[in-house]
Formats: C-alpha cells, structure tokens, sequence
C-alpha cells in the first residue's frame, strides 16, 4: 500500500549551467507555475531556486482557506477556478490535498458591512459562485458557539455563508505540487540562493546563485514576501509593495466543535477547526514593513480578547502555538502579475497579500502561459503594473490608500 | 422651562452627599460612603477616584512658548515636564505645545499683578495662543495608597521611573484610550495622579478603573477629599 | 518581536503607539513636468528594504509628532543609525 | 490507594489537610498542596488518559506537563494539565480522549494498526475515489482531537492582568535565578522574579543531599539552602516575586509575558502578566531528555525527578520495584535517596561510560543497588502498565529481562532554551555538554544556572549571581540612569565574581545523545502526536532532511506538549540520522547542503512556552466606546443605538428601520439629529491658512467671514477622504468640520503634508468639546427663534451662514446654516456639558410642533434624496473628486499651494474609463434596489450605493457608481442583486438631485 519511501520531489541533483526558465523562490506559485510550464506547455527544462526548503515561507504559514469571494469582477473567476482545481490536482498529483469544503462563513457587523456584503455576494452570484447573505439567528444555526448578543464591542448583524470555500493542507500542496514538476524534470534546488539576475541590453541573460552561474533567457520572481525586496535589489523595479507580519495560531485539539471557517473584518480575525481538531486562528498584520518571522504578545492577547467576545466558548481553551509568515500587501489588495515590460523575459508574480495560497495553482497556470507564450493571458491582464501610475486601482479594497499600509 | 446645567462626562454609582454649584456645574464635594475624613485620615483603603471635569483647562500653542505665562507662571522648558504653582498645573506636551489646569485650590486673584498689554499672553481667556478645553475631555484623579498598582492593570506605563521626578507629564494610551497622565505624587502613602481623556470615554473609562481598583477598595470620593489629598502634597 | 519607538518628545514607547508613515521618500515633488510614473513612485512605489531604512512613523496615541526613525525592517527594532546593524 | 510518607521535611503538600474531588463521578481524596495528577496517583490512578492516534495508555511522566499524557477535563475545561494543576475541593475530574475509560479504551485496538499509518500516511490515501475522501474526512475528524468543549460553555471564573514595571525581570525561582534576583535588588533595582511552580526553590527544593565535598561552608541539605534564598528573595523590598506564574513569551527589548495561576487568597483564577523590563535573567533550568526506546511511554515508565519529585515533595512512592535507565547524576542520587525512603531499586543502569560522581557510586554500593554501567533499557512490558523491562547493552549484544512496576528512564538533561531563543538567542550544538547553547545572546538578557551545563551548587549560585550584577549594570549604563563611580563600581564587582566562578566546576560533560538498539516501532520521539523513530525514519527517506519539516510532516512536536518531548531528541535523531544514510546528500560542493547532517538542527519553540488559556490572555478587557453627551436621552427617547467607528450612534428610533415617520417628520415639520460625533478642529497661527490650502481641494482664502465654506480633502490618488465645512473665526485662525471617521486622522494628515514645510501652525481637536444639534425641517427656524433673542430670519441668517451667540446668556452656540437633509437645518455646537440642557431647551421649544427625534439612517435616506454624498457610501478607493461630481470644488489655480490630490486628477481627468456617480430611479414604479446590488450586462460595470423607496417622492431613487458609458441621463441600466436568480430588475439613470433640485428648501 505504500510501499518503498523514496524521496517525493527527486534525488537532489547538481545544478546546472543553463535552463529555459529559472524561476526563483520554492513556494506554492513557483512550483505551480513550474508544474504547469512542464504539463501545459511542455517546458520542463526549469529550475527552481530556493534559499531554504520548499515551502518555508507563506506555503507553509498561511491559513489554509481558500474561498472564491472576493469583491471584483477581475479577481472572482480567478479564485473560482482556483477552487475548482482542489480536487482536479488531488487526482493529477496523487496526493491528498484534503480539500475540506466546509464553507466560509464572514460575519458582518453593521449595516454599511451588510451593504458591502451583498455587494461581494452579487458579484459571486454573477460569476457562478455560490454565496448567501445571512442574519445573525441563521448565522448562528450554522455556527452555534457565535455570540450574537448586543453587549459585544461588534455585535454580529449577519454573515456572508460562503459554501464552496474550505481549507485545503497547505503543507499537501507544496509537497504534492513539488511532487507532480519533479516528475516531469523540474529541478527543485533548495539551500540555493539567488543573488543576482543579469541583463543586457534590457532582457535576461542569466541569474547568479550561490551554487553558480546559471544562463537562462527568462526569469520568474515569484518569491512571494521576499519578492519586492528581490526584485528591487536585482533589478531596480520598485514595486506598490508592503510587506507586513501576518500571525496565526492554533489552539489544543478538540473534538470536532467549529464546521465552517469563521471569520470577521471588524474583529481581524478568523477561526477554524483543523482536521486534528485545533482551532486554527489569526490574521492580525502588525501595520509596519517587516521582514521578520517573529510574533507578537499584542496580538496573541488581541486575538484572545476577539475570540472571547464572539466566539465566547473558547475562552476554555488554550493557545498552544503562534508563528508568523509574510505578506506582500498593495494598495488595492489585488496581486501583480506581469513580465516582458520593463525588461523582456523577466515575469514577477506577487503582491497577493494574504491571498496567496488561496490563488496559487491558478496564478501558477497563467503565469505558465505567460512565459511560455510571452504575452499575458486575459485572464490576469488586469493585474499589471502600470494600473498604479494611470490611476487605476483595482478595487479589491475600498479602503483609501493614504499614508500608510493599513491607511 | 428647562434649567441650564453643566453636566460631567464622568458619572459614579454612588449619592452625592454635598455638593455646590458652580459656573453651572454641580460639583461633588462629598458622596455617600467614602468617609468624611480628609485625605490620609481615615483608615484602611484609602483609594479614591475624583471626577475633575469641571475644572478648567486650556491648551496653549506658540512656536515661542517661553512668551507666554499663563496666570504669570512660567511654563515648564523641559519636555513632557509639568509644573504646579498656586493649584496651576502646566504641562509642557512638546515644543510648542501646553495644558493648563486650573486645580480647584487655585486662586482667584491670579492676575491681578499682571503688566501686560492687550494682546494679553498671560490671561488664557484673552489670548489667542489659548484655546479652552475644559469640554474636550473627561478630568479624574486616583489618589491613595494602591494608584500605581490600579494603574499596572490598565496601562504598562513605568509611574516609578526613576529617571523621572514629579510632577511629570505622560502622554500615552492607559485602558486603550490616549491620556494626558501627569504623576503628582509617588509618595506611597499619598500617590495620586490626574488624567485627561477624551470627553466621550467618559462612562466606559470609570468603568474601567473602578473594576481595576476593585480589590483595593477604590470609592469615588467628592473634590474636597482632592482637595485635602492636594493640600498635603 | 516587541517594537519600541524613540519618540522625540515622550522617549522610547511601545510601538503600538504609533502609527507607521511610509518610507521616507523626501519632499513633495514639484509638480512642473511631473510625469505619472514619477507621481507613482512617490505616491505608492517602495523600495521594500529588507534591512535597515529610514521611515515617517507618528506618534498617534502620545503626542502627537511625526518623526523619522531607522528600523531594521529584519529584526523589527529601532536602530541608531543607517549604518548601525548592516 | 497508597501510603503517603508524611514526614519528610521536603514536603510541600499538608498531609492532615483533605481535598476531597470528583474523578469519574466518584469521591477521591488529595491533600492540600496535591497537583491533580499527584492526588490521582496517590488514589491509584495510573492511566490517565489514551493517546491521539494509537490511543495507547499514559500515565505520569515528567511531573512538570510536558507532554499531553496527564491531560484531562476538570470543571468542564479540556486539556487542563493536571501536573500543573492543584487540586480544589469539589473539583470535577474527567479522562480525555477514551471510548469506555482510560483503563479500558474501546479504540485501543488502533495501536495494533500503526503498520497501516505510517508517516504521512494520510497524504497518500482517502483521495482514490475522491468521494470516498469526504466521509473519511468525517472519521477523521471524530477521531481527533482529544477534549471536548461545549459550543455554549461559558468560562467561570475571574481573569485579570498586570503590565508591572520593573528594571530586572528574572524568569526561574530556582538557585541561579534567587541569586540574580538578589544581587539586582540589592543595587536598588525594581526586580521581579517569576517562577512556574508554586514555591521557589526550583531543583534544590526536593533534594536532602548533602555533599560531603559540599563547597557551602556550613553544610546543610540543599532544600534548606533553597528555602534560605527564597525567604530572603520574599522578604528583599525590592523584589517582587510572582509564583505560580509561567513565562509564556520572551520578545526582542525586553518584553517578558506570562500568567499567574491564582492562589487562595488572590482575587483571580488566572491573570496575564506582562512586563517591559530593561534587562533579563534567564534561569529556567533543565528538563530531561527521555529515553528512547520500545514503549518508553508505557504508564509505569517515568522520569528521574517526576519519581524523586513524587516522593519528596508529595510523599508518595511511585512504585515498590524500580528499574533505573538513567544518564546523569541525578538519576544516581534519586535511586539512592529513593531506596532510603523504602523504595526496592532491581538496578541502575547508566549509558554514561564515565564521569559518575564518585560519591554516588560509593552510596549505591553501600545499598547494594546493581550498577550496570553502559546497559541501557530497551523494551519496556505490560499491556497498560509496566510488568517487566528490558535491559540491554549499548550494542545491543546482551539483554536481560527484569520485572518491576516502575521504570525510571532518562536519557540526562536539556536545557529549557525557549526563553532565549524566542527573543533570538541562536542556538549552537555543544558537544561537551550536548546542550543546544546560546551563541549570541539577545541584547540586554543574561542566562544563569543549569542551562548553562552548570551542575555545582556553588558554580550555579555564582552564576546567578553575576548574571543579576550583569542586569543591573545595564539598567545603570542607560541614558540618565546613574553616574560614572557606581558604573564602575558594578563593574569591578563583576570582574571579581567573575574570576571567582572561574575557580568554580565548569559545566559538565553531558551524557551523548543514545537510543537503544531497535527498530523503533514503539520509541515514540513524541508522546503528544503518537510519533516513533520509525516514522522518522520513512519521513528523512521522503527527502525531507530539515528537522523543522520533518515536524510539518510527521507532526512532532506539534501537540499540547509543543515541544517538550522531542525538542532535544528529534534534532539530534535527525542528524545521526542523516548523517548515516548518505543518499540524502548529493556530492555537491555546496557546504550550506554537506551541513545539514552533521550538526543537530533545533527546531523552532514558539510562544506560548506553556498553553495558556483564552481566558486568560484576553485578562480583564474592557469595551472602550465614545458616546455623545445625548446618549442617555437619546436612549430615553426610543433609540436604537449602533456602533459606529469609536461612537455609539442612535441609528433608528422605532421598530420601523424604514425610518417612515422621521423621514417625514423632517420634511412636513422638524426633526433633531444628534451630531456630535462630527469632527472638530480650529487652526490658528501664522500658516494656518497655507495649512487649509494644502489639505483641501478649494481656495481656502475666500472662506469669508460669517460664511461657512464646504470643500474636500483627498489623498494624493485624487480620492476624497473627508468632507466638511470651514468657519474662519478670524485672520489665519478657522473652525473646521470634518466627517465621524476622519476626526481621529486628521491632525495627524495635516501635519504629515506639511512634514518638510516647516510651517507655524497650531491644531486642537476640538472634537468631544463640542456637542452637536442638526434642527431640520421647514419648522426648524420657528423652534430656534423660541430659544434665542438673536435674528436667524433667513435675511439675518441665510443658507450657509455662520453666527456665534449666546442663549438665555449663558450657553454659547456656533450656529450654521447647512442642508444636508435637504430642508431649512441649522447645526448648533455648544459646549459638551451645555447639549443636555440645550437638547431639552430644543425639545421643549419644539413641544408645540411635535418635534421628534431622527437617527443616522433617516439622516442616510433624507440626503440620498437630496444626491449628497456620504463617503465610503457613494466613494470607494476607485473614485476620485471628479467621478463623484465634485469637480467644482477643486481650484486648480492654486498651484503653488501642492494642495493634495491635484496632480492626480489632473492625469486622470481625461480618462474615459473610470466610474462616474449617477442618480437613477426604478423603473416601472419598481420597489429600490438592496445597497450594494451591482449594474450589469454581460459584466459588471457598477453598483448601487444607496437606494431606497422614496416616501418623499413617491418613487425608488438612489445613487450608483457606474462606468462612465452608462453615465448619461436616460441610460437604462439592468441591476443584478443578490439572490436574483438571473432575473434582472431596471432603472433609469436621472438627474440630480431629485429632491428640490433647485435648493428652494434649504436656502429658504
């Protein structure tokens, strides 16, 4: 049944001297869009570059949600296909993703969140994604542990029920993609450092690594937290980047008490229940440019002082651990995806924020098709740089952009 | 017809047992309970928490500060430094910024000697440096012998640093909510501070306090037990 | 991680008092021949250093001032100068 | 139930004080002073609870909760460590995680099946076919999880916090960490010292040796020496001393937290402590390191100081027949003083080929106790508790069996690093004590005592000693702290401790990391997630060569007991590991690769160092809301309060959230909204003019006086971020609105653009000083005129007028003439303290006319019927002035001013793509769209910001963000709600406004 273990993403190899593509950061969109360019597009002469290990980073930080219920017409359907992939990547990799589509509940807490709500909830319905507006009685039927009374700090006037949304295992899908790009002769290189990438005559020549010198006509940055500062520092493009500490953290196992993903704005918090039973909770950015990895004795008693007003029965419980990951906040709270611009054959993808496991198989596709064909699909045309200088933000957000990450 | 009264920001679950109008105000000068002692002469927990928010303040700004003196009192140079004279408090918030409190044992007759010309920089109802802020904020006092062990639950704030010497200047968060927190007294037997905040905080912060100053025995008390406290600094 | 802040009026605070300002970028440009991409690269581009850099931060729940610090954006602390920590 | 040996003098239980508590719905008794799980065990209780996976019996081990064994529901909480726990009279104890009970789990058949989950079995299986995965997903989860919580279970009890100041935080009540406390009061600093058990004393506190080459001059039991320091340390002045209280997170600048279990006498079960010192002694100690081998967790199989800390300070036996696999000294001196206490010890094996004190070797021999050097256990016997063990050889080549009930097992110590490296000390393997060491130490902190590899008394004493002197001299090299001579002073007394400890033992050789020779099915390398060797194993063989994700994939060190049990064993596994089994490692040349095998790896400790409850983090937190000076009449009067932002807002005052009847009030009659949370501002000083222009869109310098001016602030996308009306009280001296929201930014804003102008200005937020009364409606004029002898005619007072006066001589009011709702307002701001008797002077002049109250949502309907904009209703982050048809605001001559936002609507005031605010009406006297529904064709291309069923007009009206396309009046436009099902309901883009578009109401 499980036979011999050999090890799952390749024997490790030597570095070669050149490669069609070099694709640096070991995350979820770097083997994504490796896995791609090798099934899609036949491009399996790709290395991937990886200071530490595969999935140090956000791969292996973030929350495990992943929903299809964002506010714009350019970001819906990307997120939907993403979820439509769970399952079609479960069978391509064989390897359990363990896509849990238990279904994303996001509370609202005043009348102006309820507005914004049916607003996100039209836009889902209008692209073939099923979401629902919620009063607080309802709310509560589906999650009987919320606190629905008056005397909290945000009394909870309904929820947006998301049903196709769940948590996937993170981990799974590092492994599983890592799994799939090395079958098809990806290389993954980790303990490989990028540290310079070269250009004549304003396109891609090769990329200097701690390993050696690679020649290489195309170069993707998709290193996600660390991909502003790489992308500054090798090649001189600023980006609308902020990078923040995003924590999380997880409580004791329990036997099974919350269904659904639980989550609110107002409170910056969400709270699920893992397969192993703990509360996995978080979402708190401290609302500074960080690089650090580290946490915060602020928000883990934030967190508990949130959780103890609407989620009341937890206060039982305890924290076990907190840990932290990066997230690459823009203005507009929507990703950039671009490349062949200010230098041919250079690609970037990043700036998702804490969106960046929800989207990642799907951002990995286009971005194949991107590199493989040269020019970006229609699908992420909108997410190009250049919207920030014509004025023209995307709108994932409606907050105003002011002075600051958090404005 | 409808009576004109000023009303505090700040109300205690406790009766009033004497009290005096003043500029409208209905001053507590003693409530139910908390013992008619003055201050340091009654016996076990002498904890209190005295609304002040009837006493005038002023915020002063110049970019020369050192020309103006409000009541002929020299405003304090060093930063975050206060300064009390004759029951006024001044509190030097930065560099070209101060508030002025006029403590309930201040005197009247402040500005009878003052020489100034009209554009008078000493006379805070005359100037156009100043700016009233009587209403802006709520105005308390804790005072006894536990304040800085109420305070430890509401704010990390060092009260007993001691690269610092009374009266001092705080300009800081204590329960969430941004205050002005000047330390009159470290004195453990007569610690006191007095604070502004925000008017609109006015219900939840004594809520705050008085839930902090719980096992110490923490009683609002009128402003002659304030001002008795004040007395004996 | 626990940032403090050197705040020049009230002295070191807890982070949490204040509130981060962007990168310092300078001046307003001047707006003759402003070009778009030079308005966007004040306005929203950073240079995201990952290490020390000098950066607005205000001191929101104290005094009120806006100042500049050098943080090493690494470790999340507050360090004496551009040079100190590289 | 066993006897307990009452009369030590070690003792921290009171014998002749009963507990009596509830286990299983039976009566037990502890005595006072009793952790549950000691008053458990004193009853006979051995198995405590079943494993996560393999559901596999477990019982007593470390004494200290550093795995999730002893683990059980006491008054309805799950996951209490009952190691930590004191017993309480009447307290409800339950077993965790068992089908039946703990003695006899129905689902402790599983153990038999670990050939079917190997590591990360459940990445491969339960997804072929994908439907069977969702009701494995549904076993799964039922299987999980080990305690139970109610989803409504409400948390009892009293949880408070502390933020205490102090100069010297010493976290570890032992030895070391008394010493440093004392050695930092005595300088005159502010120390506090936190200690996790409920007495300090830390590992002195059990033990009655007496070395005979003991370096104290008057000899004495080192229990004795321990309550000596600590009745010092609790009666220094200067220190304050914390028991009970676990240290939970070590962060960067000194910021140390943790929790305080309340005593009998404290007014809290828990509280969070958190404390910000300028320096920290780490003195935490060591745990031990278990000893790997086949069912090294059966119950019956413990550590060294849990059996020694049993008998010392609880006075129970673990057991009459021990076996001893021990590494260290310590465990040589626990058999030692265990036999004495009548304890029947088969033998003692020890992995170490030297180094054992010679002293303890003698005493084993005096008693006859077998010694068998460099035998190790292997296996341990017993279905649910231990019969028989074992013992082997390190090679492996001899083995021998004894029966006991009781196997005490450790490998040797480990340090208790967490605190270290949480503030970012970096940690070196050390092979001479095979500790991970810190290498760099945090700034400002100090480590002392056993973690250091310290074994002495004396050497321990003396190290926390120098590390309090070290705490001290950086709190007195702070700035302004303390002058050069006591500097110096300090210093020279560091020196000679220093040289001092040199004379001192050193650490001590360590005892090397061992594992008995087999295969590991049953060694579990952590006890919380049912991990073995043999797990380990296949996992390096995946490819995953890093310890950190060898925990990801295996989940060790993940459970309740973090990483407790495998934080020394897995790294150190890992390399030996790795290092053997070369295919792993290509022949690269890179280094950073070859390094990996070789040198032990730590993985990450993350706070909380303990589990720490919800409760208990969120301390005792308070709601902090603004609210009006009307908030209580407004109550009075029927409102329906909402929070809003920081402000509690009466947002309806009826049942009837369509607010008919105020809508109309304000129409036919006159109505008065409560205002006050508007912002607030006056700016005076010589730039104060400069100031406006820069901030707002319009030319500020024709703000006249007696007038009030309207304009808008954006950002530097062009967006607006705040409206408001400016009032100039005289030269460069103005009073200002601005909108709920902005008022807490907006100082801030203008003094972050004008930050390199160097400009002399002055700001007050006059915000909550001022109270604010909207008297709308055609009746408005008539009910102010009853309060005030001053002319507020229309000619006296026109549309956008300003006015100070003075009613009944006493309240002042700033009176303005505004129109937001549409009709004849007026906003009067007075005085905070003043709104009371204002709003009653209002009410009572309005009594003739039937005045009523109107909240925030009648407000919301009255201006969309007038096309005023709120912002973040009609504005989002894609619309800028122009979109909104605001342009007329904007003065675009004023170049000089660099007034925010202008060289962004310049670029994009040609663009025909963005979106414009329309008005529209439904068509077919169709009911209004919901608030948020979007504009559609084939895509979306807008949406509604606010529409609602005029009661005014008699129609649905409402305001839209569309793409400019559809901006034209008549465009039809299809609107696409939520819940629709495709069916599409029209409207008809209109003029604005389409109430009184020409203004004859609220000019008149």
């Amino acid at each position: 049944m499980f036979g011999k273990y050999k090890p799952l993403w390749g024997e490790k190899t030597q570095l070669k001297s050149s490669y069609d593509v070099v694709i640096i950061g070991g995350g979820l969109h770097s083997l994504a869009t490796a896995y791609f360019l090798a099934k899609e597009h036949g491009i399996t002469d790709v290395a991937i570059i990886e200071k530490n290990y595969i999935g140090f980073g956000g791969a292996g930080r973030n929350t495990a949600i992943v929903r299809a219920n964002q506010r714009t017409q350019y970001n819906v359907p990307l997120y939907k296909e993403a979820l439509d992939l769970w399952p079609v990547l479960t069978k391509e990799l064989d390897y359990n993703l363990m896509f849990n589509n238990c279904g994303n509940l996001n509370l609202m807490h005043s009348e102006a969140a309820m507005k914004a709500a049916r607003m996100t909830i039209a836009t889902a319905q209008f692209h073939g994604v099923e979401s629902h507006l919620l009063d607080a009685k309802e709310a509560k039927e589906l999650v009987p542990a919320l606190n629905i009374s008056e005397d909290i700090t945000f009394p909870i006037h309904g929820a947006m029920f998301h049903p196709p949304g769940g948590i996937v295992r993170h981990d799974a899908v590092v492994w599983g993609l890592a799994k799939g790009a090395s079958k098809y002769g990806v290389q993954i290189h980790q303990q490989t450092e990028a540290t310079a990438v070269n250009t004549k005559n304003g396109k891609i020549v090769s990329v200097e690594t701690s390993r050696g010198t690679i020649n290489t006509s195309k170069v993707l940055i998709s290193a996600g937290g660390y991909s502003a500062s790489l992308i500054y520092g090798m090649l001189g493009i600023k980006l609308p980047i902020s990078v923040l500490t995003i924590q999380a953290m997880v409580t004791q196992p329990l036997k099974p008490l919350l269904n659904h993903v639980v989550s609110s704005g107002a409170y910056h918090c969400y709270a699920n229940q893992t397969l192993k039973g703990e509360i996995a909770t978080g979402a708190h950015m401290d609302q500074w440019p960080n690089y650090t990895t580290q946490t915060t004795a602020h928000y883990i008693k934030h967190q508990a002082e949130a959780l103890s007003e609407f989620l009341p029965c937890l206060r039982g419980l305890r924290f076990m651990r907190i840990w932290s990951g990066l997230a690459d906040m823009t203005p507009d709270m929507a990703p950039i995806l671009d490349g062949n611009d200010q230098i041919k054959g250079f690609f970037m993808n990043c700036g998702w924020g804490y969106f960046g496991f929800k989207s990642c198989t799907v951002s990995g596709k286009y971005m194949a098709e991107f590199i493989a064909k040269g020019e970006a699909p229609d699908m992420i045309k909108p997410f190009n740089l250049r919207r920030y200088e014509q004025h023209k933000l995307m709108g994932e957000t409606a907050e105003l952009v002011t002075y600051t990450p958090n404005n | 017809m409808v009576e004109i009264k000023r009303y505090s920001p700040v109300a205690f679950k406790a009766s009033p047992k004497r009290t005096e109008v003043r500029d409208n105000w209905t001053v507590v000068l003693e409530y139910d309970g908390e013992g008619q002692a003055a201050f340091g002469q009654s016996s076990v927990n002498d904890n209190y928490l005295v609304d002040l928010s009837h006493i005038t303040r002023f915020d002063v700004q110049s970019s020369n500060l050192d020309s103006i003196t409000p009541f002929g009192i020299k405003i304090p140079q060093g930063l975050c430094e206060s300064y009390l004279q004759d029951g006024v408090l001044i509190n030097r918030m930065n560099r070209i910024q101060a508030s002025v409190f006029c403590l309930p044992n201040k005197k009247n007759e402040m500005l009878t000697e003052c020489k100034c010309d009209a554009d008078c920089k000493c006379d805070p109802q005359n100037s156009s440096s100043y700016t009233e802020t009587t209403e802006v904020g709520m105005c308390m006092a804790i005072i006894g012998k536990n304040v800085f062990s109420i305070t430890e639950k509401l704010t990390s704030l060092d009260f007993m640093d001691s690269a610092k010497t009374t009266p001092f200047l705080y300009q800081a968060p204590m329960s969430h909510i941004p205050c002005q927190i000047i330390t009159l007294s470290r004195d453990s037997a007569k610690s006191g501070i007095i604070f502004t905040a925000s008017r609109g905080y006015g219900k939840d912060m004594v809520h705050a306090i008085m839930d902090a100053g719980e096992e110490f025995g923490l009683k609002p008390a009128g402003e002659d037990k304030f001002k008795s406290w004040l007395n004996n600094l | 991680m626990s940032l403090t802040i050197t705040c020049p009026i009230c002295g070191k605070r807890d982070g949490y008092e204040f509130r981060f300002g962007g990168e310092d970028k300078g001046p307003r440009p001047e707006e003759d021949g402003l070009t778009p991409q030079r308005w966007c690269e004040y306005v929203h581009l950073n240079e995201c250093v990952a290490g020390v850099q000098k950066e607005w931060w205000v001191h929101k729940d104290g005094c009120g001032s806006w100042f500049t610090i050098h943080r090493d954006s690494v470790m999340n602390v507050e360090v004496a100068t551009l040079e100190a920590h590289k | 139930m066993i006897t307990r040996i009452n009369q030590l003098p070690t003792l921290r239980v009171d014998p002749a004080n009963k507990v009596v508590f509830d286990y299983k719905g039976k009566d037990y008794v502890g005595v006072k002073g009793d952790t549950v799980a000691t008053a458990l065990y004193h009853n006979g209780v051995r198995i405590f609870g079943r494993s996560l996976k393999y559901h596999r019996p477990r019982g007593l081990y470390s004494l200290d909760g550093e795995c999730s064994n002893t683990c059980m529901e006491i008054d309805g909480i799950p996951n209490v460590r009952t190691e930590n726990t004191l017993v309480k009279q009447g307290m409800k104890v339950k077993e965790q995680n068992v089908k039946g009970s703990a003695e006899n789990d129905m689902m402790g058949f599983i153990d038999k099946l670990d050939w079917m989950m190997p590591a990360g079995f459940y990445y491969k299986t339960m997804h072929k076919p994908a439907s069977i995965w969702p009701i494995a997903m549904k076993q799964i989860r039922k299987a999980a999880g080990l305690g139970v919580l109610s989803p409504d279970f409400e948390m009892p009890g009293k949880f408070d916090q502390i933020f205490p100041s102090a100069d010297v935080v010493v976290i570890g009540g032992g030895p070391a960490g008394m010493n440093a406390a004392l050695a930092a009061a005595d300088k005159g600093l502010r120390v506090i010292i936190m200690e996790s058990r409920p007495w300090l004393g830390g590992f002195f506190d059990y033990r009655t040796f007496d070395y005979k080459d003991a370096q104290y001059k008057n000899s004495k039991p080192l229990y004795s020496r321990a309550r000596e320091l600590a009745s010092k340390v609790e009666s220094h002045a200067n220190i304050r001393v914390f028991k009970h209280t676990s240290v939970v997170g070590t962060y960067t600048n000194n910021l140390v937290t943790g929790f305080q279990i309340g005593g009998d006498n404290d007014k809290f079960n828990e509280r969070y402590i958190e404390i910000r010192a300028k320096s920290v002694v780490v003195a935490a100690g060591c745990i031990e390191r278990p000893l790997l081998f086949e069912n090294n967790e059966r119950p019956g199989v413990m550590q060294v100081a849990c059996a020694h800390r049993l008998a010392r300070t609880y006075g129970i036996l673990a057991g009459e027949k021990a076996v001893f696999s021990v590494g260290h000294d310590l465990g040589l001196e626990a058999a030692v003083d265990l036999f004495d206490l009548g304890m029947k010890i088969i033998c003692v094996a020890d992995v170490r080929e030297d180094g054992q004190n010679p002293y303890l070797m003698i005493e084993l021999a005096k008693r006859n106790i077998p010694y068998l050097k460099g035998w190790v256990a292997s296996e341990a016997h017993g279905s649910k508790r231990v019969n028989k063990v074992t013992m082997t050889t390190l090679d492996g080549t001899i083995s021998r069996d004894f029966e006991c009930d009781l196997v005490v097992a450790s490998a040797g110590l480990t340090p208790i690093n967490g605190h270290l490296t949480l503030a970012h000390a970096k940690l070196r393997y050390d092979s001479h004590t095979n500790f991970f060491v810190a290498d760099t130490m945090p700034e400002k902190t100090h480590a002392a005592g056993r973690m250091l590899g310290l074994e002495d008394s004396l050497s321990i004493e003396v190290s926390g000693k120098l590390a309090g002197l070290n705490a001290a001299l950086d709190c007195k090299l702070m700035p302004q702290s303390y002058g050069n001579t006591e500097v110096d002073a300090l210093k020279s007394e560091i020196e000679s401790f220093t040289a001092q400890s040199k004379e001192l033992p050193g650490p001590a050789r360590g005892s090397k990391f061992v594992t008995a020779p087999v295969k590991g099915r049953k060694t579990f390398i952590c006890f919380d997630e049912d991990t073995t060797i043999k797990n380990i194993k296949q996992t390096i063989d995946m490819g995953f060569d890093v310890p950190e994700l060898i925990k990801r994939f295996t989940s060790a060190g993940t459970g309740p007991g973090q990483g407790g049990i495998p934080g020394h064993n897995l790294p150190l596994y890992v390399a030996k590991y790795t290092a053997a089994s070369s295919k792993c490692f290509s022949s690269s040349s890179s280094s950073s690769i070859q390094s990996l095998g070789a040198t032990p790896k730590p993985t990450n400790v993350r706070p909380p160092l303990v589990p720490t409850l919800i409760a208990t983090y969120s301390g005792s937190k308070h709601i902090m809301m603004k609210r009006t000076p009307m908030d209580e009449m407004q109550r009075a009067d029927g409102g329906v309060f909402r929070k809003i932002g920081v402000w509690e807002r009466a947002r309806y005052f009826s049942d009837d959230f369509s607010c008919k009847k105020e809508i109309e009030n304000v129409r036919n009659n006159v109505g008065m909204l409560d205002g006050s949370t508007l912002g607030k501002f006056r700016i005076h000083g010589p730039d104060a003019l400069k100031v406006l222009q820069r901030v707002y869109v319009s030319d500020m310098s024709k703000v006249k006086t007696g007038r009030v001016k309207y304009s808008a602030m954006c950002n530097d996308d062009g967006c607006v971020i705040d409206d408001g009306v400016v009032v100039k009280l005289a030269e460069n001296d103005y009073y200002f609105t601005t909108s709920t929201a902005r008022a807490g930014a907006t100082i801030e804003w203008l003094r972050y653009h004008t930050r390199f102008d160097g400009w002399d200005f002055y700001v007050v937020n006059l915000t909550d000083s001022m109270g604010v009364i909207n008297l709308s409606g055609p009746n408005a004029r008539k009910v102010l005129q009853k309060i005030t002898s001053e002319d507020v005619s229309n000619s006296a007072f026109p549309f956008s007028g300003y006015k100070e006066f003075i009613i009944k001589d006493t309240i002042p009011v700033k009176a303005m003439r505004l129109g937001f709702v549409g009709e004849l307002s007026y906003e009067l701001h007075v005085p905070s303290s003043y709104m009371v008797s204002l709003w009653n002077m209002v009410k009572d002049a309005g009594k003739e006319f039937n005045i009523q109250n109107f909240g925030v949502e009648a407000q919301n309907v009255l201006r969309m019927e007038k096309c005023h904009i709120i912002l973040g209703q009609e504005s989002e982050q894609r619309t800028n002035l122009l979109d909104l048809g605001l342009g007329f605001l904007w003065d675009r001559t004023k170049k000089d001013a660099k007034t925010i936002g202008a060289v962004a609507l310049r670029q994009a005031e040609n663009d025909p793509t963005r979106f414009r605010l329309v008005g529209f009406e439904m068509e077919n006297n169709g009911r209004a769209a919901r608030d948020g529904a979007l504009i559609v064709d084939d895509k979306v291309r807008g949406y509604v910001c606010t529409a609602r069923d005029s009661f005014t007009l008699n129609k649905a009206v409402g305001m839209a963000l569309v793409e400019s396309h559809l901006a034209k009046v008549g465009t039809r436009i299809q609107i696409f709600e939520d819940e629709c099902k495709g069916e599409l309901i029209y409207g008809t883009v209109v003029p604005m406004p389409f109430y009184d578009p020409d203004g004859k109401r609220m000019k008149s």
